[in-house]
C-alpha cells in the first residue's frame, strides 16, 4: 500500500457532494472466535454528522476503530474518497479521532498536544498559527501552557477536539467523547460540537449509546445491534418509522403491542389488535399472517381521550414526575404501556384511566 | 499489499527479535549443549558421546540428589512465603502511604545489594554468631543463659539470610501490583461500607495476589540458585543441589551427571511453576482477573 | 494501625540495613579481624582501599561491565516489554517465556553451559563475555520492570499518536519513550546494581580482566579484610549520596515546574 | 705517576670494551626471542601474587604481570576445561590435579632449559611423577605445605589429633572440617586406619567405612569451612575451637594475640603442592614471558619473600639457606625428612565416587 498522503487527503471541493466520503462494504471484525461486526455496509456523505448508535458491545466502537486504523479489518473493505484504505496504517489515514478518555499526552502541554499531528507531519511552518486558531475555536487559548492533568474534564474534551481537527482530517471520529462529562456540560458540548462541525465543514462520525445525544447531533444515524446494522437513515425517519421492534424499542422506547397481521398491501398492514382492527403503515418485513407489533410512542398516547379514534381501559401503576409533565405507566391492552401526559392532576397509582391514540400515529413493525 | 496486521507483525518482530536471538544464542543453545552432554559418559577427563540415559537413572535412583532437589524446592517455597509476608506491609506502605519519597524508599531497599553477597554474608555471621551481636544482646537482657548456637550454622539461619537477600525483589513485585491497583476500587469498597481491614482483605489483597505470585516465583528461583548463603551460613547441612552440581562440574569432572541433575532440577522447577501458574489462572480469582484485562 | 504499620516499616528497614551497619562498623574498627570485641576507631582501611590500585582496577572493570550491561538490558528489555504489552501476537507467550527463562536457570548451571558453548564458538573470554553472561541473567528483571510501567499506560495514547500521523518511530520517540522514561531509568539502575554485585556468572565468563566482585571473593578466601568492608561502605555511601542528590534535584525540578 | 695513568687508561679501556661488547651482545642475545610480550597473564591465588613479592622481578625488568584470581582449584579446572585457557600465560593448579589438565590437553610442555632454578627442586618434587607425561614436564611444583589441625589452645585442654575431629564429644558443635571431598575423605581414612599406600586407591568397601566415620563426624561439626579466610574468621569469632585447617590461621591469629595451637597428628598429615603450568593456547611471546616468571617464582628472592610473608615454602631449596632457623621451621624445611612423612595429595582414579560420597554425607 504505497499511496501518497496528498492523494488520500485530496481536497473536499474537487469531488463534489454526490460522491460519498466513506464507503464500508461487507465490513467484518472478528476477535478470535467472536464476530463483533458482521458484514456491515454503510456510506458516509460529505459534510454531515453521522452517529452510530447501539448498546455497548454492539460493534459500534469496532467500526470506529477500523475506520481509524487501530484495528485490522477482518473482512470487507473501506474506501475513503474513492481510495481503498483498508490496509493503510492509522498514521497515514486522513482521519483523526477524539478518544473516549481523550488520550491527551500527559507529558505535553495543551499547545504541544494540539500541535502534535502537525509536528509529526513536519508542518512546522503553519503550526503555530493553526494551533492558535484551533485553540481559539475551542476557547482554550488561555490554557495553552497547561498540562492535561491541570484541566477539567470539559477542558480536556475541548483540547482533544482541537488536537484532532487542527489536522483538517477528511473525517473526524468521535468515540463517545461526552460520556465522561456531567449532564449539563454534556448538553452544552453537544451544541458546541454541532456548531463546530458546521463551522469546520467536516464529516463527524460519532459513536454513542445515548439516543438523545444521537438525536440532538446527527444528520444521519446508524443503529446497530449484535454486530449488524438494524437501520440507518435520518433521525426523524428512524424515530417515526423504525424498521423493527428492536429499533422501535431502543430508539425512544416505543410501546409495543403484539398484534396479528391479517393483510398487507403497498406498505399498509391490516392487523387485529386488542383495540380492534387497525389499518396503518408498516415496516418492511411485516408479512400477512405473522405476529407483529403495533408501535405506539409515549407522546402519542393520551389519557381521557375525547378526540382520539381508539381507546382502551387501563389502570395506572406508576407515575413519575418530570417537572412540566409526567410519565405515566398504565397496565392495559394486556401490556404495560408508558405515556407522557401534561397536567393530569388526580392521576395516581391505582386510578382507572382510559387510554387513547390516533390511528395516524400507528406503525407496525415485525417481531 | 501489506495489511495492517502485517505492519503490526513486523513491528512485533522488530521489537522481539533482538531479545529472542540473544536469549536463544546465549541461554537456549548453551543449555541445549548441556542437555546433550547429559547423555554422555565420562572417561577420566574425556566426555564420550555414547548416548544413554544412565545419568538420569543415577539422579532418579540416588537418594542424595532426590533429597537435595526436594530440599531446594522446600527452601525456595519457605523463603518465598517468608518474604511475601514480610514484604507486603512495606510494599503497601510505599505504594499507598508515601507520595514524595517513593523512589527514595525503593532505592534505599536496593542499596544494601551493592555491598556484595560475600560481604553481607560475613556481616550476618557477626550478627548471628555465638559471640555475635544478637547473642550478646540476648545475654545482656537476660533472655538466655547460654549463647544460642542455632542462630548461626543452621537451616534456620540460612533461611533467615536467604529471606533477607531476596526481600527487596518481593517488595518490588508487590509494590508494582499495588501501584497498578485502581485507586477508585478502594473508594468503592469504602463506599460500600468496608472498613480498612475488610477493604484490604476483600479488595486489595485479592487484586494484588498476582504480584505476590510473581514475586514468589522470582524468590523461589533465586533461592534455588543461591548456594553461597547455605554454604556459609547453613552449617554442616548447608549443602544444596547447586553446590552438588558445582562439585560435579569442578571437582569430579562429571559434566554429564552434573548436566543431568541440572536438567532434572530445571524440569522440576518448570513443572512446579507451570502447575502453579495454571492453578492460579484456573482459580476463580485468576479467571476473574484475566477477564478484566 | 497506621502507627503499627509505620513502626513495622522502620523495623524492616532496620533489618535491611543491619548487615550494612555491621559492615560500616567493622570498616572503622582498628583491628583486621571481623570479630568482637571492637578495638577502636580508625580510618586506615579507607586509606588502604583508596591506595589499592588492584581494587580500583577491579572497580573500573566493574563499571566497564555494569554500564554496558545496564544499557543493553534496558534497551533489550524495553523492546521486549513493548512487544509484550503492546502487541497481541500469538508469539507473545513464547517471547515472554523466553525472556524470563534465564531467570529460572540456576546461575551456576547457566554460566558453565555458556562457557562451554562460547568455547565451541571459539569466543575468547573477556569483559565482553562477562557482559553477555550478565545481560542474560539481568534481562528478565529489566523486562518485567519496564513492562509493568507500560502496562499502566493507556494504549489509547499510542493510538492517538498514530491517529495524529506519527509513524511507528515518531510514536515511540514522542509518546512511548517520554512516558516510559522513568521505567527505563529504574530498569537501568537496577540492572546496574545487579551487574556490579554479580559473582557467579562473572566468575565463569571472565577472562583476564576481572570485575571487583571476583577480586573481593578472591581476597575473602584468604583474609576477611576490613579493607573490603571499607570498600563496601564507600560504595553504599556513594549510592546514598546519589539517591539523595537526585531526589533533591527532582524535588527542585518539580518545584520549579509548579 | 705515568704508569698509574696508563694503567688507569688501560682499565678504562677494558671497561669500555666490556661495555661496548655488552651493548652489542645484548641484542644478539635476545634476537631469537619473539617481540617481547607487553604483559604476562597469570591466573593465581591472591596471596601468591602480592605486589611486594613480585617487586624484585619487575624491578629487574620483568614483563609486567596482569593477575587473575582463582576461586577454587576445582573452579579453575572447570573454567579452563570449559573454555580453554587462551586468556592466560600461566596458571597455578594443584599438582595432584595435573594429570587432569594434561589429559585434557590444556597444557603445553615446559622448556626446563629456560627455568634454571628448576634444578634446585627438592628431591621429592624432582622425582615425583606428578605433572609429567611422556618424558615432558607440564606442571612444575611451585610451593607446598601441609594441612594440619589448628586449634584454640586457650580453649582446649590437650593437643588434638584426627580422632578429636571424629569423636570429640566435648567439643561438639565447635569443630570444623573443610568442605572438600578429597581432604575430608583422606582424613577419615587416616582416622579409620586405612594404610597409607591405599589412601588414594580406596575401593567401595573402604569408602563405605570412611562414609560411616564422616556421618558420625558431621554431628559434631559447627560447619564445613569454605576458604581459609572463612576459617580464620570462625576461630577469631569463637565459633570454632579446633579444625582441620591450613597453616595461615595459626600465624595470623597468633600475631593478633590469640593463643593458637597447631597439631600435626601422628596418623599422618596431608601435604599439598601447587604447580605452575602454561596453557596450551598461550602465544609464543606469552610462553617466553611465563618461563621467565616461573624461573623468578622458583628463585631466591621470591622464595624468601614467600617464606616470610606466606609463610609458605617454595618448591626449590634455593632460598632455604637465607632463612633463619625459625623461618625454616615455620615452613617445615628445617628438617627435610618430614617431607617423607607427609601424605602427598593425589587424584584418586575414582574421584567421582569420592565427590558423590562427600555430597551424600553433607546431604544426609
Amino acid at each position: 500500500m504505497e499511496r501518497s498522503e496528498s492523494e488520500l487527503s485530496g481536497d473536499a471541493g474537487d469531488e463534489g457532494a454526490q460522491s460519498p466520503l466513506l464507503v464500508a462494504r461487507n465490513l467484518t471484525k472478528d476477535y478470535g472466535p467472536v464476530r463483533a461486526v458482521r458484514s456491515v455496509d454503510f456510506t458516509l456523505r460529505h459534510d454531515s454528522f453521522v452517529t452510530i448508535l447501539g448498546p455497548s458491545g454492539c460493534g459500534k466502537t469496532s467500526i470506529l476503530r477500523m475506520i481509524g486504523g487501530f484495528e485490522a479489518v477482518s473482512g470487507g473493505e473501506l474506501t475513503l474518497d474513492g481510495v481503498d484504505i483498508t490496509a493503510v496504517p492509522a498514521n497515514r489515514r486522513p482521519v483523526n479521532t477524539v478518544f473516549q478518555q481523550y488520550a491527551l499526552f500527559p507529558h505535553l502541554s495543551v499547545r504541544d498536544n494540539v500541535a502534535f499531528g502537525l509536528r509529526m507531519k513536519g508542518r512546522t511552518a503553519e503550526m503555530a498559527k493553526r494551533v492558535d486558531e484551533a485553540l481559539a475555536i475551542v476557547r482554550m487559548e488561555a490554557m495553552a501552557d497547561r498540562f492535561p492533568a491541570q484541566l477539567s474534564g470539559g477542558q480536556q474534551q475541548r483540547v482533544a477536539l482541537a488536537r484532532a481537527f487542527v489536522n483538517q482530517p477528511r473525517l473526524l471520529l468521535l468515540d463517545e467523547p461526552l460520556s465522561a462529562l456531567d449532564r449539563k456540560m454534556r448538553k452544552h458540548m453537544q451544541i458546541e460540537l454541532k456548531e463546530l462541525r458546521q463551522r469546520l465543514g467536516m464529516t463527524f462520525f460519532y459513536v454513542t449509546h445515548d439516543q438523545d445525544e444521537a438525536f440532538a447531533l446527527s444528520d444521519w444515524m446508524i443503529v446497530m445491534n449484535h454486530g449488524v446494522i438494524e437501520q440507518q437513515g435520518a433521525p426523524q425517519d428512524i424515530y417515526r418509522r423504525p424498521a423493527n421492534a428492536y429499533v422501535a424499542d431502543f430508539i425512544g422506547g416505543a410501546n409495543l403491542v403484539p398484534v396479528t397481521v391479517m393483510a398487507k398491501r403497498d406498505g399498509v398492514a391490516g392487523a387485529d389488535t386488542p383495540m380492534g382492527r387497525i389499518e396503518c403503515p408498516c415496516a418492511a418485513g411485516v408479512a400477512a399472517g405473522s405476529t407483529a407489533f403495533l408501535c405506539l410512542r409515549a407522546e402519542h398516547l393520551v389519557l381521557s381521550p375525547a378526540a382520539t379514534a381508539r381507546a382502551f381501559d387501563g389502570v395506572v401503576t406508576h407515575v413519575i414526575f418530570q417537572g412540566d409533565s409526567k410519565i405515566v405507566e398504565v397496565e392495559g391492552a394486556g401490556r404495560r404501556l408508558t405515556l407522557t401526559a401534561a397536567g393530569t392532576d388526580g392521576v395516581e397509582p391505582g386510578s382507572a384511566v382510559r387510554v387513547g391514540f390516533d390511528d395516524a400515529h400507528a406503525w407496525i413493525v415485525a417481531g | 499489499m501489506a495489511s495492517l496486521e502485517d505492519t503490526r507483525r513486523k513491528e512485533f518482530a522488530v521489537l522481539a527479535t533482538p531479545a529472542v536471538l540473544f536469549v536463544g544464542a546465549f541461554c537456549i543453545a548453551p543449555l541445549a549443549l548441556l542437555f546433550l552432554y547429559s547423555f554422555y559418559r565420562v572417561d577420566f577427563v574425556a566426555m564420550v558421546p555414547d548416548l544413554n540415559l544412565r545419568n538420569y537413572a543415577t539422579v532418579v535412583t540416588s537418594e542424595t540428589y532426590r533429597t537435595l532437589i526436594g530440599k531446594a524446592m522446600l527452601h525456595g517455597a519457605l523463603v518465598a512465603g517468608f518474604t511475601a509476608v514480610l514484604a507486603y506491609p512495606l510494599a503497601f506502605f510505599i505504594a499507598m502511604r508515601v507520595k514524595v519519597y517513593k523512589a527514595a524508599l525503593l532505592t534505599a531497599l536496593l542499596i544494601p545489594l551493592y555491598t556484595g553477597d560475600l560481604v553481607r554474608i560475613f556481616a550476618w555471621r557477626v550478627v548471628l554468631g555465638a559471640e555475635g551481636i544478637l547473642n550478646t544482646f540476648l545475654l545482656w537482657i537476660g533472655a538466655t543463659e547460654q549463647p544460642i548456637m542455632a542462630l548461626l550454622f543452621s537451616t534456620g539461619a540460612s533461611l533467615l539470610v536467604l529471606t533477607y537477600n531476596y526481600l527487596p525483589f518481593m517488595v518490588l513485585a508487590i509494590w508494582i501490583a499495588l501501584e497498578l491497583l485502581d485507586r477508585s476500587l478502594l473508594e468503592a469498597a469504602a463506599d460500600l461500607g468496608a472498613g480498612r481491614f475488610r477493604t484490604f482483605r476483600h479488595v486489595v489483597l485479592p487484586l494484588t495476589l498476582p504480584g505476590v505470585l510473581v514475586g514468589a516465583l522470582m524468590v523461589f528461583a533465586l533461592v534455588i540458585g543461591d548456594y553461597l548463603t547455605p554454604q556459609l551460613i547453613g552449617g554442616s547441612s548447608g549443602v544444596t543441589v547447586i553446590s552438588a552440581i558445582h562439585d560435579l562440574f569442578g571437582a569430579a569432572f562429571d559434566w554429564p551427571l552434573g548436566g543431568a541433575i541440572a536438567w532434572v532440577l530445571m524440569a522440576v522447577l518448570v513443572t512446579l511453576i507451570a502447575a502453579l501458574a495454571t492453578l492460579a489462572l484456573r482459580s476463580r480469582l485468576g479467571r476473574a482477573l484475566l477477564r478484566t484485562r | 494501625m497506621e502507627r503499627l504499620l509505620r513502626s513495622y516499616v522502620w523495623a524492616l528497614y532496620g533489618f535491611v540495613y543491619l548487615p550494612v551497619a555491621v559492615v560500616v562498623l567493622f570498616s572503622l574498627n582498628d583491628s583486621d579481624l571481623i570479630a568482637f570485641p571492637l578495638k577502636g576507631f580508625t580510618l586506615r582501611w579507607y586509606d588502604d582501599v583508596l591506595g589499592d590500585a588492584r581494587l580500583l582496577g577491579g572497580l573500573f572493570n566493574t563499571f566497564a561491565v555494569a554500564i554496558p550491561v545496564a544499557l543493553v538490558t534496558t534497551v533489550l528489555g524495553g523492546a521486549s516489554a513493548l512487544a509484550l504489552t503492546r502487541h497481541k501476537s500469538s508469539f507473545r507467550l513464547v517471547l515472554g517465556l523466553l525472556v524470563i527463562l534465564p531467570f529460572f536457570v540456576p546461575r551456576m548451571i547457566l554460566a558453565v553451559s555458556q562457557v562451554a558453548f562460547m568455547h565451541q564458538l571459539a569466543i575468547t573470554k573477556s569483559l565482553l563475555t562477562v557482559c553477555i553472561g550478565q545481560s542474560l541473567v539481568i534481562l528478565p528483571f529489566t523486562t518485567i520492570i519496564i513492562a509493568s510501567v507500560l502496562y499502566r499506560l493507556d494504549p489509547a495514547l499510542e493510538e492517538a499518536a498514530s491517529d495524529l500521523g506519527a509513524s511507528a518511530w515518531q510514536r515511540f520517540r514522542h509518546v512511548q519513550l517520554p512516558l516510559m522514561k522513568f521505567g527505563l531509568m529504574a530498569a537501568c539502575f537496577i540492572a546496574f546494581v545487579l551487574s556490579s554485585a554479580e559473582y557467579t556468572v562473572s566468575f565463569f565468563t571472565s577472562g583476564r580482566a576481572q570485575p571487583l566482585s571476583i577480586l573481593v571473593a578472591s581476597d575473602f578466601r584468604f583474609h576477611l579484610s576490613p579493607t573490603l568492608y571499607a570498600l563496601a561502605s564507600l560504595i553504599v555511601l556513594f549510592n546514598i549520596i546519589v539517591v539523595v542528590v537526585s531526589e533533591l534535584l527532582r524535588r527542585r525540578g518539580e518545584g520549579a515546574r509548579k | 705517576m705515568a704508569d698509574f695513568g696508563t694503567s688507569l687508561d688501560r682499565r678504562r679501556f677494558l671497561k669500555l670494551c666490556a661495555a661496548a661488547s655488552a651493548v652489542t651482545a645484548l641484542p644478539l642475545a635476545t634476537r631469537p626471542a619473539q617481540a617481547k610480550a607487553s604483559a604476562v597473564y597469570w591466573l593465581t591465588w591472591e596471596n601468591l601474587a602480592k605486589a611486594e613479592y613480585l617487586a624484585p622481578y619487575l624491578a629487574a625488568g620483568g614483563v609486567p604481570i596482569t593477575k587473575g584470581f582463582i576461586g577454587s582449584d576445582d573452579e579453575q579446572f572447570a573454567k579452563l576445561r570449559a573454555g580453554g585457557g587462551s586468556e592466560w600465560d600461566l596458571i597455578t593448579p594443584g599438582i595432584d590435579k595435573a594429570e587432569l589438565y594434561i589429559a585434557s590437553n590444556l597444557l603445553q610442555p615446559l622448556d626446563l632449559s629456560k627455568i634454571p632454578n628448576a634444578a634446585h627442586l627438592y628431591a621429592p618434587f624432582k622425582t615425583s611423577p606428578l605433572g609429567k607425561k611422556d618424558g615432558k614436564t607440564y606442571n612444575i611444583p611451585f610451593y607446598w605445605g601441609i594441612n594440619p589441625i589448628v586449634y584454640r589452645a586457650d580453649l582446649m585442654d590437650k593437643e588434638p589429633d584426627w580422632s578429636t575431629l571424629f569423636e570429640g564429644e566435648k567439643y561438639k558443635g565447635r569443630l570444623a572440617m573443610r568442605d572438600y571431598a578429597l581432604e575430608g575423605i583422606v582424613i577419615s581414612a587416616l582416622y579409620v586406619g586405612i594404610p597409607r599406600d591405599k589412601l588414594f586407591k580406596m575401593g567401595a568397601k573402604e569408602l563405605a567405612e570412611c562414609k560411616k566415620a564422616l556421618l558420625a563426624q558431621k554431628k559434631l561439626l559447627r560447619t564445613y569451612w569454605n576458604s581459609i579466610g572463612d576459617l580464620t574468621n570462625l576461630f577469631a569469632s569463637g565459633e570454632v575451637v579446633c579444625a582441620f585447617s591450613w597453616v595461615p590461621p595459626y600465624y595470623d591469629l597468633k600475631a593478633r594475640g590469640l593463643n593458637m595451637g597447631m597439631a600435626k597428628p601422628k596418623q599422618g598429615v596431608i601435604g599439598w603442592c601447587d604447580s605452575l603450568a602454561i596453557p596450551a593456547q598461550s602465544k609464543p611471546e606469552g610462553v617466553e614471558a611465563a618461563h621467565a616468571l616461573i624461573n623468578y617464582l622458583l628463585g631466591p628472592e621470591y622464595g624468601k619473600l614467600l617464606a616470610v610473608g606466606g609463610p609458605y615454602a617454595q618448591s626449590t631449596d634455593i632460598a632455604r639457606s637465607s632463612l633463619t632457623d625459625e623461618q625454616q621451621e615455620r615452613i617445615f624445611v628445617k628438617d627435610l625428612g618430614v617431607m617423607d612423612s607427609f601424605v602427598w595429595k593425589e587424584n584418586p582414579a575414582n574421584y567421582g565416587d569420592w565427590v558423590r560420597l562427600w555430597n551424600e554425607v553433607k546431604a544426609s
